[in-house]
């Protein structure tokens, strides 16, 4: 049975304008132990959906169709008291923008040992000590730096807590919402080796959050491109990579230089996402599809099997 | 026309079109702010008290505020057909009373946070983009400014050099309101130095008076106006205190005036008709300025309007 | 994590203990049962000094009044002056120029015997250290002698009319308590300085009443003297006691306050002049009965006669015959207040000459603006518009040019400000719209009181201005100082700067002419005098309204100025 | 943090040194003149100028600002010219009185204020945040001796729950057996209106500052990491969003004070309470040079080193912090 189950998920935000269609209809699975990279530009609805995973839409989003399993578990059914169980014991989630995620006011210790107590009620502080301390080793930071404050921290330590904090209670699921972004590419390097070799290590299931499809490629088992609300490829992280076939994953290859592919000139993506307020009757690419025809701006497109696990939604591939 | 000058002029027309577009955004933001609502039509209301409280001595010389007392009447009476509001221990009418001070409220509100506003911002400008010692010194002062409660420190001068005229009176508020006002430009501009568009203002050799006027200015606008009707609350609030003390300038006809008279001539408790109005007034016109305020604050930072984009 | 917490403890706790703590004193201290036979007075402030030398206000007044007493107070009903610490009446020696005074054989508050020897310190040290209030009273007076323990005798340097007013009613102090202090300043750099400076928390004294416990900016209580010389005596036909235990005077920092309390009962007695507008209150509360008397005061409109506009007589009596005092006391005043012709209130019925140029008194607007109007043509002013216009009605002047052609520069009419006194600051606005009415360029400007002294007084740097005088002397003696040319010098009180020969000669011989009947005929004079010249134009002499609850305590002794006297606290008694 | 503090502190000095000055130079400008009252009709020009020159008032003015001085720094502060008494002397007795009624009130209506605001905040857009803003914002722009006098209306005379004005009871402090409690519960009943009315004006002010803070601090990732933690609401609104939200708070709260002291002397003066902002506002009308220029420079001296305090638990709460 697969860990995670997404099941033609629909999100929409209520806006001034109308209903914003975030998420539509996007089905996901992974399995126990496997990563799964989601790449797309900022506003395609990747980081919607790992809110949704943690049930943590800000309070005018709402799930309007279609459901979420966990392990078994309907999470979208859930009630916010339900949840909050299931929140970091379950799914926990490492942050984009790490600066930002440490309370400034709090020891970092502080904030380690709160998800744990709350969550196992039955450990007493002693052991909780001695959990905090073994997540510090794993990651890599020394332990007497436990009791400070984030902004003694540097980028990459920071990052470490948060990872440490990610594990501090064996989640089956960790959702990695560009985890690297704001961090030098050498310590992003050193990050994204470490965090492969943990989840390979306690068999963690992650989904991969990212703008950068040669990132993604790199640590995912599989990747899912998002555009506008939809996913549009989906398939083993080496084969959409190097054998791409939406027009969208294509330019995505093409506009990011990467340390191990193969050299290649950088093409930018003209134009840009529609606006996700309304119904959109064709394919959201369209405008600034290469491949445009009369057909996709009316007909939306269909799933195309490339292969068993290599699926893409264009009609034209 | 060189194309310099070609793209310069484009560069113009293309700010214009987005000061339009910001307006309009900014206009539809105030639009959906209920605070703002109300705080907008209260201020029309009591504008509308300003322009009307000219007519009540056309129709009558009895309805003039400060002098007018009607004939008949000898000293406090309730409301009635000819006084609607009823009158004053002279036997003046409350309501011309009630209008003149709507004026002198928004006289003495908008005129001194004006001033002070004006004074704030090109302190803070000044302090800001100068830096240094001038930085130091002008803060300093503003500190020491700001420290000192605004209403005693009129009343003193008041009570040393005689009573003040309601000139005198604003020029003061404004001379005691301008340091919070400056801090926050000074703020915004020291942000703004490090904006790369004043750096290239200045390798093209622009003057600091122009870099100042043409470059900052615009962009701390916004942020003055904001504190302006913060400020109209202060000042209003400020001479209303100063006025009920009896420090207040007795040839003016303000809302704190009148609650004078009420106090002093003992009418407190025994004339609602003439204690109520000018109190209400005093809360309503400050409560409208606030909640402006508070609604130009959310149309101005964006980071306070509701949720609607996410990603 | 756990300190965040418990600092969130710790803000919740305080709140709450603040607001237990206030529900529960709300609960507790329910106002405990009236203390019996205690007498208690609400004052606007609290007095300021015990020191008799130093305290100046009226707060300060009302306590020490109760403690040191003079040798002659006024009698209420008919206002004359009757033997208080003295035994009778002065015994005048016209060849030798001296009084005899006998004096009571009274006692101060701890017991000592009260004896000629503290009279006569009490005038060295006022005329030792020029004490300030008291000097001009004491000045003439060549020395006071015991004849033996309850005698004494003064010597004067030349006769003084106001002698017997102003000399003899001199509070007495306490040669015992006052020795060392005086002593203590006669070695000081400034010995005045020492004396006002030093601080007295329990003055003691021959009156009917002695502090007893202050608490500072809150009450004042005082207690009966047990040692009060007239205690069970008859003077002057009233019976003393005092029949209370004490007083208590409450401060209530505003009028409001004061009277709510008074209506509540929280006191008993108001010791302010009330104004109109709480009267409409307080008439129908059966508990409070409202005393309006009469009070010799003189509330005027001064000018400058020393230079332009005010140096013309015409352009004075235009002017005062302008001002409406019936307004001014009908609407102002509220009706409580009557109309002044004369430096001298009618009161003072005497002295005051009721044959005096009235100005216009009785006309209306219209009238009097015809009047001055004709002064004012027939002297040389012209106008742009005049306010009389050809068909002889009365339109709104402007632009009034003085006899030599030139425009009447912008003057001012400096008032006390309007927390100071309402009545004077409205006033003058009124005054300046009727100036304006005849064209004149008038700004009335209320100033804080200090300044407004200062400026009239001291520097004579004014136009006009309203003062007043809330409790004038009864004897006209001031008459001399506020016009003769002696006075007329900075800080003297001469503000207006009007100069006679005639005048000073006159006020000068009847300063001494100690013949009532003589002295009556010159003081009429004067009056005339003045009332023709117009240096002043008086305006009103304002009724004192006094609330008592009438529940508790009867017996309040209505006199001029008021029932909050010396004579009512000495006779009240508990129902 | 040590140097820091002491370099506040200097700064503190220099700008009372400063304030000093001005308002030396203020009082010899203003023409009034303080033995005025003292001096009667008949009292010859010659002996008023004797009684100017033992007051010391005709000193050159060099001579008096040294003397002016020198007062201060003997922490006598002069004479006050109707007291009578070393101006420390008279505002040693009221001080007590303004520190009671006002820090009372400020804590009070922070603490008030900043639980309310959090919970506003936290509810935004419900009933209870309509409501709660609504009320500050009322409340906040009301005119205070217009409440003031209200509420005395009200509560003192037509209910009679409460004294009207003043500081205590005669009959308590007049009975020898009354203790302690019994005096201070009588104070505490006496400060009641007081205290409501500064509560009123002044809680609206920080609850929505603390609003707004809060709102800002509700939209950080520390919330949203805090959330996906599985925190309890009260958890994450008590421990990671309030203790951010109070920085700016605390700032505004040392700004916000002299603007409270103002509500201050208007409410002493109503309310008849016998502290620092009555004595200032009589010593003004009064002439009363030196208590009015020491009661000023108290106030003032209070406000600033209340800014430097804030400034210190500024770096305390936020442990970025360090000077």
């Amino acid at each position: 049975m697969a860990l995670l189950k997404v099941e033609n998920l629909s999100i929409g935000y209520r806006t001034a304008g109308g209903m914003l269609k975030a998420v539509d209809g996007v089905n996901l699975s992974l399995e126990e132990g496997r990563s799964l990279g989601l790449v797309g530009e900022s506003g395609c609805g990747k980081t919607t959906i790992g809110m949704a995973l943690m049930g943590l839409l800000p309070p005018n989003g709402s799930i309007t169709g279609g459901r979420i399993v966990l392990d078994g578990v309907e999470i979208s059914a859930l009630d916010e008291e339900e949840l909050r169980k299931v929140r970091w014991s379950q799914v926990a989630m490492i942050f984009q923008a790490a600066m930002n995620a440490l309370n400034p006011v709090i020891r970092v210790s502080a904030q380690m040992t709160e998800a744990i107590r709350t969550h196992r009620p039955d450990m007493d502080e002693q052991a909780i000590m001695q959990r905090v301390e073994g997540l510090f080793n794993l990651v890599g930071l020394p332990l007497e730096r436990l009791h400070d404050f984030p902004h003694q921290y540097s980028g990459g330590m920071k990052q470490r807590a948060i990872i440490a904090m990610a594990l501090a209670l064996n989640p089956k699921l960790i959702i990695a919402d560009e985890p690297t972004t704001a961090l030098d590419v050498i310590v992003q390097d050193q990050i994204l080796k470490e965090t492969k070799v943990l989840q390979e290590q306690f068999d963690i299931g992650i989904i991969f959050i990212s703008h950068d499809i040669s990132i993604v490629a790199e640590v995912c088992h599989d990747i899912g491109v998002m555009y506008a609300g939809q996913l549009v490829e989906a398939g083993p992280a080496q084969e959409v990579f190097f054998n791409s076939k939406h027009p969208y994953t294509r330019a995505l290859v093409g506009s990011f230089p990467t340390l191990a592919g193969p050299k290649s000139k950088l093409t930018p993506i003209p134009g840009e996402p529609p606006n996700l307020i309304g119904a959109i009757p064709g394919c959201r690419f369209c405008d600034r599809c290469p491949k445009d025809t009369a057909s996709c701006k009316l007909e939306p497109p269909k799933w195309q099997e490339i292969n068993e696990r290599h699926w893409v939604l264009c009609d034209h591939c | 026309m060189s194309v310099q000058q070609a793209t310069l002029q484009s560069l113009k027309a293309g700010r214009r079109a987005l000061w339009r577009q910001r307006l309009a955004e900014n206009w539809r933001v105030f639009r959906g702010n209920l605070l703002g609502k109300i705080g907008l039509s209260l201020l029309v209301m009591f504008g509308l008290m300003a322009g009307l409280s000219y007519i009540p001595p056309l129709i009558d010389p009895m309805y003039h505020p400060m002098t007018g007392v009607d004939p008949l009447v000898v000293k406090s009476t309730g409301p009635s057909l000819t006084h609607w509001l009823g009158t004053d221990f002279m036997g003046r009418d409350i309501l011309s009373q009630l209008l003149a001070g709507a004026r002198v409220a928004f006289m003495v509100g908008v005129s001194a946070a004006f001033m002070s506003v004006v004074l704030g911002t090109a302190v803070g400008m000044t302090a800001g983009y100068l830096g240094k010692t001038t930085d130091t010194l002008l803060m300093r002062l503003a500190d020491m400014i700001m420290v000192l409660p605004t209403l005693l420190v009129v009343l003193m001068l008041a009570a040393l050099f005689g009573q003040l005229s309601i000139w005198m009176i604003v020029l003061m508020i404004a001379l005691f309101r301008w340091p919070g006002v400056s801090r926050v430009i000074r703020a915004q501009t020291l942000s703004l130095k490090q904006r790369p568009f004043i750096d290239a203002a200045r390798v093209a050799g622009a003057s600091h008076t122009r870099i100042i006027f043409r470059h900052i200015m615009p962009n701390v606008l916004p942020l003055a106006f904001l504190y302006m009707t913060f400020r109209v609350t202060s000042a209003i609030v400020i001479e209303a205190g100063l006025a009920f003390l009896g420090f207040g300038d007795p040839g003016t006809v303000s809302w704190g005036m009148m609650l004078q008279w009420v106090w002093k001539t003992g009418h407190m408790f025994t004339a609602p008709y003439w204690l109520l109005p000018p109190g209400i007034c005093i809360s309503l016109i400050t409560l409208s300025f606030y909640m402006l305020g508070r609604a130009m604050d959310e149309v101005l930072d964006p980071r306070l309007r509701d949720e609607t984009q996410a990603g | 994590m756990a300190k965040c917490f418990k600092r969130n403890m710790m803000v919740r706790g305080l709140a709450l203990a603040a607001m237990v703590t206030v529900l529960l004193g709300g609960l507790c201290a329910t106002p405990a049962a009236a203390a019996n036979g205690m007498l208690k007075i609400g004052v606007l402030e609290e007095p300021k000094s015990l020191n008799l030398w130093l305290a100046t206000d009226a707060w300060s007044k009302r306590v020490l009044s109760l403690i040191n007493e003079p040798l002659f107070i006024r009698e209420p009903k008919s206002n004359e002056l009757v033997p208080w610490l003295a035994a009778g009446k002065p015994v005048y020696d016209a060849g030798k120029m001296t009084y005899t005074v006998k004096l009571k054989k009274a006692k101060w508050s701890d017991g000592s015997d009260f004896t000629a020897a503290d009279v006569i310190f009490t005038g060295q040290l006022i005329n030792k250290f020029r004490m300030p209030r008291h000097r001009s009273k004491w000045s003439f007076i060549e020395r006071v002698v015991a004849v033996d323990k309850h005698t004494v005798r003064f010597e004067l340097k030349r006769p003084k009319a106001i002698f017997l007013s102003r000399t003899l009613t001199t509070p007495i102090v306490q040669k015992k308590q006052w020795e060392k202090i005086v002593a203590s300043a006669q070695g000081a750099e400034k010995p005045l300085t020492v004396i006002l400076r030093h601080k007295l928390t329990n003055p003691i004294g021959t009156g009917p009443f002695v502090v007893s416990k202050w608490q500072k900016g809150v009450f004042v209580f005082m207690k009966a003297n047990p040692h009060f010389f007239g205690r069970g005596q008859t003077i002057s036909g009233h019976k003393l006691g005092p029949h209370i235990k004490g007083i208590i005077f409450k401060v209530y920092g505003t009028a409001d306050a004061a009277i709510l309390a008074l209506r509540k009962g929280a006191i008993d007695f108001y010791w302010n002049s009330i104004q109109a507008g709480y009267l409409e209150q307080l008439k129908d509360d059966k508990d409070i009965k409202l005393f309006v008397s009469n009070k010799s005061g003189l509330y005027y409109l001064g000018f400058n006669l020393r230079k332009e506009p005010f140096d013309d007589v015409a352009l004075r009596r235009a002017v005062a015959t302008l001002v409406s005092k019936e307004f001014i006391i009908k609407r102002i005043l509220q009706g409580y207040g009557e109309v002044l012709h004369s430096m001298i209130p009618p009161g003072n019925s005497f002295y005051y000459n009721p044959d005096v140029p009235k100005y216009g008194y009785g006309k209306s607007m219209d009238e009097r603006m015809k009047l001055a109007y004709n002064i004012l043509r027939e002297a040389g002013y012209t106008w742009e518009t005049p306010p009389v216009n050809a068909n002889g009605e009365v339109v709104r002047g402007e632009g009034i040019r003085l006899p030599d052609g030139s425009p009447m520069k912008e003057f001012t009419i400096l008032t006390p400000p309007a927390d100071y006194d309402p009545h004077r600051a409205m006033s003058g606005q009124m005054i300046q719209e009727w100036l304006r009415a005849a064209g004149m360029p008038a700004v009335s400007r209320p100033m804080a009181f200090g300044a407004l002294i200062q400026k009239v007084k001291g520097q004579h740097d004014f136009d006009a201005f309203i003062l007043g005088y809330g409790k004038l002397s009864l004897d006209p003696g001031y008459l001399r100082a506020f016009f003769h040319s002696r006075y007329n010098k900075p800080r003297g009180y001469n503000m207006s700067g009007y100069e006679s020969a005639a005048y000073d000669a006159l006020s000068n011989e009847s300063n001494n002419a100690m013949d009532p009947k003589l002295r009556q005929e010159m003081i009429f004079q004067m009056q005339a005098m003045l009332m023709a010249a117009v240096p002043y134009v008086p305006l009103y002499n304002p009724k004192v309204i006094e609330g008592v609850r009438i529940d508790r305590f009867t017996g309040w002794v209505p006199m001029l100025g008021g029932v909050g006297n010396i004579w009512s606290l000495c006779q009240i008694k508990a129902k | 943090m040590r140097k820091y503090i002491a370099k506040r502190l200097a700064q503190v000095v220099v700008i009372l040194f400063f304030i000093l000055t001005v308002l030396f130079v203020l009082f010899r400008l203003a023409p009034g003149d303080p033995v005025s009252r003292m001096v009667d009709p008949e009292m010859t020009p010659e002996d008023a100028q004797h009684l100017i020159e033992q007051l010391g008032l005709d000193e050159p003015i060099w001579k008096q600002y040294l003397i002016y001085l020198k007062n201060f720094a003997s922490g006598e502060f002069g004479y006050s010219i109707h007291y009578g008494e070393p101006v420390a002397r008279v505002i040693w007795d009221k001080l007590p009185n303004t520190i009671l009624l006002f820090t009372t009130a400020v804590l009070l209506s922070a603490m008030v204020g900043i639980s309310w605001g959090k919970i506003a905040a936290w509810k935004k857009g419900k009933g209870a945040d309509i409501g709660m803003t609504i009320a500050a914002l009322v409340t906040h722009t009301l005119f205070l001796p217009w409440l003031a006098l209200l509420l005395v209306w009200v509560f003192a005379y037509q209910l009679d729950w409460f004294p009207i004005t003043g500081m205590v009871s005669e009959e308590v402090f007049l009975d020898p057996d009354a203790g302690f409690w019994a005096k201070a519960v009588d104070v505490g009943y006496h400060m009641v209106l007081p205290l409501a009315t500064l509560f009123l004006i002044h809680f609206g002010s920080y609850l929505l500052v603390m609003r707004s803070s809060m709102l800002e601090t509700l939209k950080e990732d520390y919330i949203v990491l805090a959330r996906a933690k599985g925190l309890s609401d009260r958890a994450i609104r008590n421990k990671h969003a309030a203790p951010n939200a109070w920085l700016p708070v605390v700032t505004s709260v040392g700004l916000s004070l002299a603007f409270s002291i103002n509500g201050g002397a208007l409410t002493e003066t109503v309310f008849s309470w016998p502290g620092i902002g009555r004595e200032l506002v009589f010593a003004v009308s009064q002439n009363d040079y030196p208590l009015a220029q020491a009661s000023f420079l108290l106030i003032a001296t209070v406000v600033l080193f209340s800014n430097v305090v804030v400034d210190v638990l500024y770096a305390f709460l936020d442990p970025r912090i360090r000077y």
